[in-house]
C-alpha cells in the first residue's frame, strides 16, 4: 500500500536536555522497532514533529546518520506547538514525519576543508554535519567550527563543546556578544570574529546558519575571505505545514523550501526571487 | 473508441437517479441564491444553462478533511504513560459528479501534477480522485468572464474528464472520454448517439467562435519573474484586493491547504482544510516574521504561482483554466486576466544613465 | 452621472497634494465597477460613478494609513469613514474626501436573479427609472426600482455626512424611515425555522472571509480570532457551527460601530444574507441607546461606555 | 458523561469572583437546596465575560446560561457590570434573530451577602431552562450535506 | 502536563453528599490528570503534606483541588504547591462544598457535579501559565487630600513616620469642620483647644508640604508611583510674603463678603483670614467681593499690606508632585435643608442648622460666643433642636443614618444652658444613637441635668407666630401632638458625600457608594483601603463619622501608608492583563474601557500598540471581553482559559 505521507510514526522521548531557557532538545526513538531500524537520512534533512492535538512542526535531524540510537531535535521556543513540546517529558508521546528535504552536499565535500559558522539555534543544523564528518574523520580536510550565541547561557550543546574544543582534529572557535564573567573564549559578533579567525577560502565549504541579520554579515564576511557564492552553503527556515511540496505556503517562486531546501547554496540563493 | 450516446432533456434526472443507487451524485442545483454542486435529490431542479457558483472541488477536496484520528489512552498502572493511537481514514465510494464545465473537470488535472506524483502522492486525494467520475457539460454560453481558450483549453475540453455531454437541441450527447466514463453510459435511458455527433461538433465550433478574443500567455512565466522585485507594480494591480480567500476558494484549479489540530477530551483529529495564500496568516511564522508580509506580495504569489512557477516546474501547463470565477466572484472586481496581461506588456522604465 | 465632471475636475486639483485617490472606474463588463486606484493625472479620465458604484471604499482607508488619501463617498459610505475616525483607525488630517449626491446603486444579485442566464453581456444603459442590458443578444429591459440594493430604498444619508469637497446637489433622504422589512418578516418567523434557516444558511459557508474583509469595519484582518489558535475560538471544520459562530463573533464585534453599508453580504460568493444579523443588532442598539453608528465622529460607541443609570434596560426580576 | 439523562439540562453559569460567586458561596453556608444542573465558571468580574463566551457556551450545546455580576455601582472594579449590562443586555436581546429562545439565557446581580437570593435565581432559572426543554443542537461538521453525503458508504 | 487532582471528604461535609473516591476514579480519565485521589481534609497539614508529596513523587507540574470554596482556601494551596516548587498559578480549585454538597442531597446528582467542576478545573488548568510577579521601585512620599481632622492625623502620623507628605487642602485653612466647632462632645472641652496644636504641629513639620486652597486637578500613575497635579487657586496675596498681620483685613472697604468659615452667619472683609488660628495663616482675596477685582477701583489693601504682597494679577498656578500612596480624607459637607418645605424651606431666619450654631456658640466666632437670634440678635429662651434633617429619611434620598447628630445635639442642648440659663431645650427625635464609649451617658445627662426635653418625634410644621416660631409635631411615646413656642429652631442636618467627591474618585479611579461617599475595600477587613492600590480612605469621605472615628482612620491609613512603605520595592499582582504585541492593532478600545487607566498607548516600529501598565492594572478583564481580537489577555482567567472551561463542560 503507498504510503501516508501525513500520517506521522510514533515516537517516544527517551530524554529531554534543555540546552538554554528557550532551546529544549529531545531524543527520540520511533516505536515501531522496524521503523527505527530501516530509519535512514542525510545530515540537513528535517523532520515534522507532532504534538497530537497541538499541531506540527519542522525542525533538523540534529544528531547525524551515523548515531542512530535516537534522533535529536533541538526546539526553540516561538509559537503554540513549540511551547507545548517544551512542555513534554521523558516517555511522552510524539509523532515524527522524517526525513523530508533535501541535505547537505556532504559528498562533494570530500576532501575539503570544512567551515561551520553557526550562530544560536543555527548550530542546530550544522550539528549533524559536523559529527557526521567527525565520524568520517578521514573523508574531509581542516574542520574549523565557529560557534556564536548572544551570551554562555545561550549557548547550546555545552556539554559537546569542551569535548569538541579539545579534539586536536577540529579547530573549535566559541564566541559571544558581549563580555561575560568567566568566559573565556572570544568576544564579538560572529562576522568578526570569523574575519579573525581568517580561515582560508582555498579547497573550503562554508556552512553557516543562523538568524537572518547574522547570515547577512557572516555571507559578507566569507565574501571578504574570499569564498565564491559556490562555496556557502545555507539552510533556510519557513512555515511549513505538508513537508513534501503539496500545501502551497513555502515556496519561494519555482523551489519549495520544503523538497528543494532547506540546503542551499549561496550560488542557488542568488537564483531564487527575492522572498526570504 | 469513444462511446457515443444520447440522453433527451426529460431522461437526465431518472438517468442521475439510477446512478444515485451505486454512486455518489452530485448535480448543480440551487442553495439560496448560490448554484453549487450538491447531492443529487430527485426534488430539487438541476440547472444546467450556467456555470456553477462553485465548482465541484469539494466532491474531490472537501473543504476540510480528517487526515488522522487519534486517541489518547492511559495506562491504569501509570497514568502519566499515554499511549496514543493514530489512524487515518481514507474516503471510500465512488462518486459521480453531472454538470461540471470543461474548466471545472480540468482544474483537477492542476491538482493530479502535484498530489499525484511519483514521489509523494497524496492518498487522500487519490482515493477520492480514481473513484470520483465527471460527466462534464460542454458549455453553450459564453460569459464575459470565461476565458479557458487563453489557457490552452475550449469549451468542449474534455480534459480530466470521464464524459463529455454536449448539449443539442432536445437533450445531450455523451461521449465517454474514459474506460469508467464508458461505463456510466449503459443504461437503457440512453441511445446511441453516433447520428448526432455532426450537430454536436457544429455547436462545439460555434461556441468556441463566440468566446472572447485568445491572448498568447507563452511569455508570462519569465515576464511575471521579470516584474517579482518591482513592487510598485504589485502594489498598483493588488490595491484594489481585500485579502479576502473568495478567488482561491472558488478556484477549480486553486490547491492549497492548512493542518490544523483539534482535541475534545482524550480524543482529537487533525485535519486538513482549504488554505488561502491571499491572506496573512498563510506564511505567518511563529516569530511573527512573514515573508510575504502585504497584499501585494501575496497577490504576486497568486499570480506567479499559476502563470509561473506551476508552469516552470510542470511543463509549461498554466495553473489556472479560465473559469473566470475568481473575476465575477471578487468583492473587488480584480481580474486576474488583467495582471498576467500588464505584466507581459510591462516594460521596465528605462534607467537614466 | 451627473456630476460626474464636476467630480473628476475636483478631483485633478486636489490630486497634486495626495498620494491617491480611491475611486470607481469601469469593471470587467458593462454591468460592473471596480474600485479605482488614482495615482497620477491620467487615471482620472477612467473614473466613473453611478449605480454600479457599489463598493464602500472605506474599507481601503485603515490599510493606507500615513499615505494623504483622497476618497470618493457615498452617503453610506460616509459613515464607515465617520466611524473609522471616531475610532481613531485614521486621521483626519490625512483623507480627504469627495462627496456626491447618490441616487442609490444596484444589488447584483437581484440583477443576476432578474436576468436568469444571459451569457455574455454586451451594454448596460440607464435612462431615469429604467436598466437597459443587453446581454445574449438581446435587450432586457428592468425597473431600476427592482435591481435597486435594499439599503437604498430606505437611505436617510444620500449625501456625504462629512466632506472636503461635495459635488452636485444635495438631495433629500428617502421617505421611505423603516428599514428592514427583511429583519422584520424574519422576526415573525417561528424560532425553531430561524434557527433552521441559520443552519441552512451556513452550511454553504467557505469560510472565504470575503465578509469581514470587505467590511470597513474589521480593521483586525490579519489577526481575526478567526483563524488565531490562541485565542483558539474556532476550529478550522467545516461545520455549521463554527461557521455560525464566526458570524456572531462578526455581528457582535459590530454592534455599535456597523453601518449597514452591506458589503459583507454584498461580498459573499455565496449570497448569505449576513447582513440581516448586523440589522437586528442595530436595531436593538438604537433601541437601547438611541445610538446609531456613523453619524457622529466625536461619539462613542455604545459598547465601549455606560451610564450609570440605564434609561432603557430593565434588569429584568432576575 | 457531563449531565444526567432525564434529570438535568447543561446549564452554564459565569458569576463574577466578587459579588454573585461569594453570593453562591454563602447559599452553601446557609445550606439553601438548589437544582443541581448549574456549573459555575467563575471569572473575575462580570466585565470579563465577553459575549461572545455565551454565544459559544450556547453554539456548543448548553440548554441554558446564567450570567450574574455585583450589583450596579457595586463592582468591585468600579465599572466592569456597568459595561456588561449594556452589552448582555445587547446579547439578550440578540439571541432570538438566530432561533434561541430569549429564556436560555439570563443575567442578573447578586452580592456576596444574597445568599437566599442567589438560591431563588439558580432555582428559577433552572425551572426556566427544564421548561424550555433541551435546546435545538447545532449541526456538527458530520451534518454539512456534502461532507455527509460523501462520507457515507455505499 | 501532569495534573495531580485531589478530592476532599471535608470531614463528612463533602463526602455525606458526594462520592470523593467516584470523583478521584473520574478524574483519572480527564486529559492531563496523572494522579487523583481522594483526601479527609486537605486542608490540613497532612493533607497538605500529601500533595506536596504527590507533586514531588509523581513529578506532577499542576495541582487541582477539589473542596471548598476558592475563596477560602485558594491562597493556602498556592503556597502548598509553592512549597512543592511549582509555581502559584499552576493551581485551580473546583468548589464541591458550597456549590455541590451544601446544597444538595442527591448523591448520584452531586458526585456527577463534582466530576464535572473537576474537568472543568483540569481543563483550565492545562491552559495555565506560571505567572511572576514583577518588583518595582517606589517613591516614598504621600499626598493627604484634606485638611480636616483625619488628613491632618493621617499627615501628622506619616510624616513623624519619616515619609514626606503633601497636603492638599481645598479652603485656605486645615482645620476642616473641626475646627468650627465650639466644644466636643462628650467632654465638652475646646475643639479648637485640641486641634489648633496640630494645626500648628503640620505647619511646622518639616516632613510635610501643605497647599492650601489648593485642589487636585489630575492623577496619573499607580501605587508607588503616582504623579499628581495640584492646581494652587489664585489668592491675590503672594503667600509668601504674607504675615498674615491682618492689616488688609481692617482696611478693606468690602465687608459684605460671604463668610464661609462662619457658616455664613455674619459677613466678612473681601480679603480675609478666615480665623485667627488659621493655617496657614494667610490672607485671600474673595474675588466676588473685591472692588479692584470687580471694578478695577480700590487697591487699598495693596497700599496698607506692609509687606507688598498683594497681587491682583494672580493667575491659578500647577505643581506636580511624585508620591507612591494617596489618603484621601476629603470629609463630607452639610446637606441642603432647604428642601424640607415644613421647616420654612430657608424662609424663617431663626431657623439654623446645627453647624451655624456651632459657629454662634464659639467664643471666636461672629457672636463672640453670644447666642443671638438671626433674626433680631435678641437671647432666645426656647431652643428647639429638630433631629434627622437629612439623616433617616429616603424621601429626600437620604436613608442613611449620619451618626453623630444625636451627640451634637446633647451637647448644643448642655451649652445652650450653660450659655443662657434661663433658656428651655427641646429636642425632636427619631431614635437616640449614642453607641460611643460614654455617649449614652452623656445624652442623659443634657436630659437629667440639663433638663432638656426630648419629644420623640417628628416635626411636622414650623409656623411664624408673632416674632417667634411655632414647632408642631407628634409626641409619638405620648401618642399627642405638640406644639412649642420656639425662638430658635436649630437642625440637626445631616452628613453628605462633599461636593466634588465623585470627580475627585474618578481622578483617583476609587469606586463610590449611590450616596457619593468612596467605597472601601472591604466592609469588615479593609475599612481603609479601596480597591485601587496605593490609595486609602480616612474620615468622614467614607461615610459620616464621627472626631475619635476619624482620627482613628487617620491613623489608620498612616499606618497602612508606612506598612506599604515598609517595602523597598512593590511585587505587582501577576493576574494581569497583558496585550500580545503581535496581534495588537492600536484601536485603543481597550483604554478606552479600562477603568484604571492601566492601558497607554506606545509607538511600536511606527504603529500605535497599547501596553498594559502592570502595577496599575486590577485584573478586571474588561480589557479582554474589549479587545476584538483577543490580543489584551487577563492572564489567568485568558480566552484559552475560559473557553477550555466552557469546552469542557458542553461538547455538543
Amino acid at each position: 500500500m503507498t504510503k501516508n505521507i501525513y500520517l506521522p510514526e510514533m515516537a517516544t522521548i527517551q530524554e529531554v536536555i534543555r540546552e538554554t531557557h528557550n532551546i529544549m532538545t529531545f531524543r527520540v526513538t520511533l516505536n515501531n522497532p522496524e521503523a527505527m531500524k530501516n530509519f535512514s537520512f542525510k545530515p540537513g534533512q528535517v523532520g515534522q514533529v507532532s504534538s497530537f492535538g497541538t499541531g506540527e512542526a519542522t525542525f533538523v535531524i540534529n544528531s547525524p546518520p551515523t548515531r542512530m540510537d535516537y534522533l535529536q531535535f533541538s526546539v526553540m521556543r516561538t509559537g503554540e506547538v513549540t511551547s507545548k513540546l517544551h512542555s513534554l517529558k521523558a516517555g511522552d508521546q510524539i509523532g515524527v514525519r522524517a526525513p523530508l528535504g533535501n541535505s547537505f552536499p556532504y559528498e562533494d565535500m570530500k576532501g575539503k576543508d570544512i567551515v561551520f559558522v553557526g550562530g544560536g539555534i543555527g548550530m542546530a543544523p550544522l550539528r549533524t554535519l559536523l559529527l557526521y564528518m567527525l565520524d568520517n574523520r578521514g573523508d574531509y580536510g581542516k574542520i574549523t567550527l565557529l560557534y556564536g550565541a548572544r551570551s554562555p547561557v545561550d549557548m547550546a550543546y555545552s556539554y559537546e563543546l569542551q569535548d569538541w574544543l579539545g579534539r586536536d582534529d577540529l579547530d573549535t572557535h566559541l564566541t559571544i556578544d558581549a563580555p561575560y564573567e568567566g568566559w573565556e573564549h572570544k568576544v564579538g559578533l560572529i562576522p568578526n570574529v570569523l574575519l579573525d579567525i581568517a580561515p582560508s577560502s582555498e579547497n573550503s565549504v562554508a556552512i553557516t546558519c543562523g538568524p537572518p541579520i547574522m547570515i547577512k554579515f557572516t555571507l559578507q564576511a566569507l565574501e571578504k575571505l574570499g569564498f565564491k557564492d559556490e562555496q556557502i552553503v545555507t539552510t533556510l527556515e519557513k512555515r511549513m505545514k505538508c513537508g513534501v511540496g503539496i500545501c502551497g505556503r513555502c515556496n519561494i517562486g519555482t523551489s519549495y523550501v520544503c523538497m528543494d531546501g532547506p540546503v542551499f547554496t549561496r550560488a542557488q540563493l542568488r537564483q531564487l526571487p527575492n522572498e526570504l | 473508441m469513444a462511446k457515443v450516446q444520447f440522453i433527451k432533456s426529460a431522461d437526465v434526472k431518472p438517468w442521475l437517479a439510477e446512478l444515485a443507487k451505486e454512486h455518489r451524485v452530485f448535480a448543480p442545483s440551487y442553495d439560496g441564491e448560490a448554484l453549487l454542486f450538491r447531492p443529487f435529490d430527485p426534488e430539487q431542479e438541476i440547472v444546467l444553462d450556467r456555470a456553477a457558483t462553485m465548482p465541484p472541488k469539494k466532491t474531490i477536496f472537501p473543504q476540510s478533511e480528517k487526515l488522522v484520528d487519534f486517541t489518547y489512552s492511559k495506562d491504569p498502572e501509570n497514568l502519566s504513560r499515554i499511549k496514543i493511537d493514530a489512524k487515518a481514514n481514507l474516503p471510500e465510494g465512488s462518486t459521480v459528479v453531472f454538470g461540471s464545465r470543461p474548466c471545472d473537470a480540468r482544474g483537477f488535472t492542476m491538482f493530479d501534477r502535484v498530489y499525484l506524483s511519483d514521489k509523494n502522492p497524496d492518498i487522500y486525494y487519490q482515493a477520492r480522485r480514481k473513484n470520483t467520475l465527471f460527466i462534464t457539460l460542454a458549455c453553450r454560453t459564453i460569459e464575459n468572464t470565461c476565458f479557458c481558450n487563453w489557457v490552452d483549453s475550449d469549451p468542449c475540453d474534455p480534459t480530466g474528464s470521464d464524459v463529455l455531454a454536449i448539449p443539442v437541441n432536445d437533450g445531450y450527447l455523451l461521449e465517454s472520454v474514459s474506460e469508467q466514463g464508458e461505463k456510466l453510459l449503459n443504461s437503457k435511458l440512453l441511445a446511441d448517439g453516433s447520428s448526432r455527433r455532426a450537430e454536436a461538433e457544429k455547436i462545439c465550433q460555434e461556441i468556441a467562435g463566440s468566446i472572447n478574443n485568445t491572448k498568447d500567455l507563452t511569455l508570462a512565466p519569465e515576464k511575471l519573474l521579470a516584474v517579482f522585485d518591482n513592487m510598485e507594480f504589485w502594489e498598483e494591480v493588488s490595491a484594489k484586493c481585500l485579502s479576502c480567500g473568495a478567488c482561491t476558494y472558488l478556484c477549480p484549479s486553486c490547491y492549497c491547504f492548512n493542518i490544523t489540530d483539534e482535541t475534545t477530551g482524550m480524543k482529537g483529529k487533525r485535519l486538513r482544510s482549504w488554505d488561502n495564500c491571499m491572506s496573512a496568516q498563510f506564511t505567518m511564522e511563529a516569530s511573527g516574521h512573514n515573508p510575504r508580509p502585504t497584499k501585494a506580495h501575496r497577490l504576486k504569489n497568486r499570480v506567479g504561482h499559476k502563470f509561473s512557477y506551476y508552469p516552470t516546474i510542470h511543463g509549461g501547463v498554466i495553473s489556472c483554466c479560465g473559469c473566470g470565477r475568481c473575476i465575477k466572484s471578487c468583492p473587488a472586481g480584480i481580474d486576474i486576466r488583467e495582471i498576467v496581461l500588464k505584466a507581459i506588456d510591462f516594460v521596465p522604465a528605462a534607467v537614466e544613465e | 452621472m451627473k456630476y460626474q465632471q464636476e467630480l473628476k475636475d475636483s478631483i485633478r486639483k486636489a490630486l497634486p497634494g495626495l498620494d491617491v485617490v480611491i475611486a470607481w472606474s469601469a469593471g470587467y463588463d458593462p454591468l460592473h465597477a471596480t474600485p479605482h486606484f488614482i495615482r497620477r493625472e491620467e487615471d482620472i479620465d477612467r473614473l466613473e460613478i453611478g449605480p454600479f458604484s457599489v463598493h464602500n471604499l472605506a474599507t481601503y482607508l485603515p490599510g493606507l494609513r500615513g499615505k494623504k488619501v483622497g476618497i470618493v463617498v457615498k452617503g453610506c459610505d460616509s459613515r464607515s469613514v465617520i466611524e473609522l475616525l471616531q475610532e481613531n483607525l485614521i486621521n483626519r488630517e490625512d483623507v480627504t474626501i469627495f462627496g456626491f449626491p447618490c441616487t442609490g446603486v444596484v444589488d447584483q444579485t437581484k440583477i443576476r436573479k432578474a436576468l436568469g442566464h444571459t451569457g455574455k453581456v454586451d451594454f448596460c444603459q440607464i435612462a431615469s427609472q429604467t436598466v437597459v442590458i443587453g446581454a445574449g443578444g438581446e435587450e432586457h429591459k428592468l425597473r431600476l426600482s427592482k435591481v435597486l440594493a435594499d439599503k437604498c430604498f430606505s437611505c436617510q444619508y444620500p449625501n456625504a455626512l462629512i466632506s472636503d469637497h461635495f459635488v452636485g446637489e444635495k438631495i433629500s433622504p428617502s421617505a421611505q424611515t423603516e428599514g428592514g422589512d427583511d429583519l422584520e418578516a424574519f422576526e415573525n418567523m417561528p424560532l425553531p425555522e430561524r434557527f433552521a434557516f441559520w443552519q441552512k444558511e451556513m452550511d454553504r459557508c467557505i469560510r472565504c472571509y470575503a465578509c469581514r474583509n470587505a467590511c470597513p469595519m474589521c480593521v483586525c484582518r490579519d489577526h481575526c480570532l478567526a483563524e488565531s489558535r490562541d485565542p483558539h475560538w474556532l476550529s478550522q471544520e467545516d461545520s455549521v457551527r463554527d461557521k455560525w459562530m464566526f458570524q456572531l463573533i462578526h455581528a457582535y464585534h459590530l454592534a455599535g460601530r456597523c453601518t449597514e453599508c452591506g458589503e459583507c453580504q454584498r461580498a459573499c460568493p455565496m449570497d448569505i444574507p449576513l447582513l440581516l444579523l448586523k440589522k437586528k443588532m442595530n436595531k436593538e442598539i438604537k433601541e437601547l441607546f438611541q445610538y446609531e453608528a456613523g453619524v457622529d465622529p466625536e461619539a462613542t460607541p455604545p459598547l465601549l461606555s455606560f451610564k450609570m443609570e440605564e434609561e432603557n434596560i430593565k434588569e429584568r426580576e432576575w | 458523561m457531563p449531565v444526567l439523562k432525564g434529570k438535568e439540562l447543561r446549564i452554564v453559569g459565569f458569576l463574577c469572583n466578587w459579588c454573585s460567586y461569594g453570593g453562591a458561596d454563602t447559599a452553601g453556608v446557609g445550606r439553601f437546596n438548589q437544582p443541581t444542573d448549574l456549573r459555575i465558571i467563575r471569572v473575575p468580574c462580570s466585565g470579563r465575560i465577553d459575549p461572545l463566551f455565551i454565544m459559544k457556551t450556547l453554539m456548543n450545546g448548553a440548554d441554558g446560561v446564567l450570567v450574574s455580576g455585583c450589583h450596579p455601582r457595586d463592582c468591585h472594579y468600579a465599572e466592569g457590570n456597568f459595561y456588561a449590562r449594556r452589552r448582555l443586555e445587547v446579547l439578550h436581546r440578540f439571541l432570538p434573530i438566530l432561533g434561541f429562545e430569549p429564556g436560555r439565557f439570563e443575567y442578573t446581580w447578586v452580592s456576596a451577602s444574597e445568599g437566599q437570593r442567589w438560591q431563588q435565581v439558580v432555582t428559577r432559572f433552572t425551572e426556566q431552562i427544564h421548561k424550555l426543554g433541551p435546546a435545538p443542537k447545532i449541526a456538527g461538521p458530520e451534518a454539512s450535506a456534502t461532507l455527509r453525503q460523501m462520507e457515507a458508504v455505499l | 502536563m501532569k495534573i495531580g487532582v485531589f478530592v476532599c471528604h471535608c470531614g463528612s461535609n463533602i463526602e455525606g453528599t458526594v462520592d470523593t473516591a467516584a470523583v478521584a476514579a473520574a478524574a483519572r480519565e480527564f486529559p492531563g490528570v496523572a494522579f487523583a485521589t481522594d483526601t479527609m481534609y486537605t486542608c490540613s497539614e497532612p493533607g497538605q503534606e500529601e500533595i506536596v508529596n504527590a507533586i514531588k513523587e509523581h513529578q506532577l507540574d499542576g495541582v487541582v483541588v477539589a473542596s471548598c470554596t476558592p475563596r477560602m482556601h485558594e491562597q493556602t494551596f498556592r503556597r502548598t504547591v509553592e512549597r512543592a516548587g511549582l509555581n502559584r498559578y499552576l493551581f485551580e480549585m473546583a468548589n464541591i462544598r458550597e456549590h455541590v454538597s451544601w446544597i444538595g442531597k442527591d448523591r448520584e446528582a452531586n458526585t456527577n457535579k463534582a466530576t464535572d467542576l473537576v474537568r472543568m478545573a483540569a481543563s483550565k488548568l492545562l491552559h495555565n501559565r506560571p505567572l511572576l510577579s514583577k518588583q518595582f521601585d517606589i517613591n516614598k512620599r504621600v499626598l493627604i487630600i484634606g485638611g480636616g481632622v483625619a488628613g491632618i492625623q493621617a499627615a501628622l502620623d506619616c510624616a513623624e513616620g519619616g515619609l514626606e507628605v503633601v497636603l492638599v487642602e481645598k479652603t485656605t485653612t486645615i482645620g476642616g469642620k473641626m475646627a468650627k466647632l465650639d466644644k466636643t462632645f462628650p467632654t465638652v472641652d475646646c475643639s479648637c483647644c485640641i486641634l489648633g496644636p496640630r494645626m500648628v504641629d503640620v505647619a511646622q513639620h518639616p516632613n510635610i508640604t501643605l497647599y492650601a486652597y489648593s485642589e487636585i486637578e489630575e492623577v496619573s500613575g499607580y501605587v508607588g508611583n503616582f504623579d499628581v497635579k495640584v492646581k494652587k487657586k489664585a489668592t491675590y496675596v503672594d503667600w509668601d510674603k504674607c504675615t498674615g498681620c491682618g492689616i488688609c483685613m481692617t482696611k478693606c472697604p468690602s465687608k459684605k463678603a460671604t463668610d464661609y468659615f462662619n457658616e455664613g452667619i455674619g459677613k466678612t472683609t473681601a480679603i480675609n483670614i478666615p480665623f485667627p488660628q488659621a493655617i496657614p495663616k494667610k490672607a485671600k482675596i474673595d474675588a466676588d467681593f473685591c472692588m479692584k477685582l470687580q471694578k478695577g477701583k480700590c487697591g487699598i489693601c495693596a497700599k496698607v499690606c506692609p509687606s507688598g504682597c498683594i497681587d491682583f494679577t494672580q493667575q491659578d498656578e500647577f505643581v506636580t508632585e511624585k508620591v507612591g500612596a494617596i489618603v484621601a480624607a476629603t470629609g463630607f459637607d452639610l446637606f441642603d435643608w432647604t428642601v424640607y418645605g415644613e421647616y420654612g424651606g430657608g424662609r424663617y431666619p431663626d431657623v439654623i442648622t446645627s453647624l451655624q450654631y456651632e459657629r454662634m456658640l464659639s467664643a471666636s466666632g461672629p457672636t463672640g460666643g453670644h447666642i443671638k437670634r438671626p433674626s433680631d440678635g435678641k437671647e432666645p429662651k426656647n431652643v428647639v433642636f429638630i433631629q434627622c434633617v437629612g439623616s433617616r429619611d429616603k424621601s429626600v434620598g437620604r436613608p442613611y443614618c449620619t451618626g453623630f447628630c444625636c451627640m451634637y445635639t446633647a451637647k448644643q442642648a448642655i451649652l445652650t444652658k450653660d450659655h443662657l440659663p434661663e433658656s428651655q431645650t427641646y429636642v425632636f427625635y427619631m431614635d437616640i444613637r449614642a453607641t460611643g464609649k460614654n455617649y449614652d451617658e452623656f445624652t442623659r445627662r443634657a436630659m437629667e441635668e440639663y433638663n432638656a426635653k426630648y419629644i420623640r418625634g417628628r416635626v411636622s410644621m414650623i409656623y411664624p407666630k408673632g416674632d417667634s416660631l411655632l414647632v408642631r409635631g407628634a409626641d409619638t411615646l405620648m401618642g399627642t401632638q405638640v406644639e412649642v413656642d420656639a425662638d430658635l429652631v436649630v437642625l440637626a442636618v445631616g452628613a453628605e458625600a462633599a461636593a466634588g467627591a465623585a470627580g475627585l474618585a474618578e481622578k483617583l479611579r476609587i469606586s463610590y457608594d449611590s450616596y457619593g461617599f468612596y467605597m472601601e475595600g472591604h466592609p469588615k477587613l479593609k475599612p481603609v483601603e479601596t480597591n485601587t492600590a496605593g490609595v486609602y480612605l480616612a474620615g468622614s469621605c467614607q461615610g459620616p463619622k464621627d472626631i475619635p472615628s476619624s482620627v482613628a482612620q487617620g491613623s489608620a491609613a498612616a499606618s497602612k501608608v508606612l506598612g506599604l512603605f515598609s517595602k523597598d520595592k512593590l511585587a505587582s499582582d501577576p493576574q494581569v492583563s497583558v496585550v500580545d504585541i503581535k496581534r495588537c492593532i492600536g484601536c485603543g478600545k481597550c483604554m478606552k474601557t479600562c477603568p484604571f487607566g492601566a492601558i497607554k498607548e506606545i509607538d511600536f516600529r511606527g504603529m500605535k500598540k497599547a501596553e498594559v501598565i502592570e502595577t496599575v492594572c486590577q485584573g478586571c478583564g474588561i480589557c479582554t471581553s474589549t479587545c476584538p481580537q483577543g490580543a489584551a489577555q487577563l492572564q489567568h482567567f485568558t480566552d484559552n482559559q475560559i473557553l477550555s472551561e466552557v469546552n469542557a463542560l458542553c461538547q455538543f
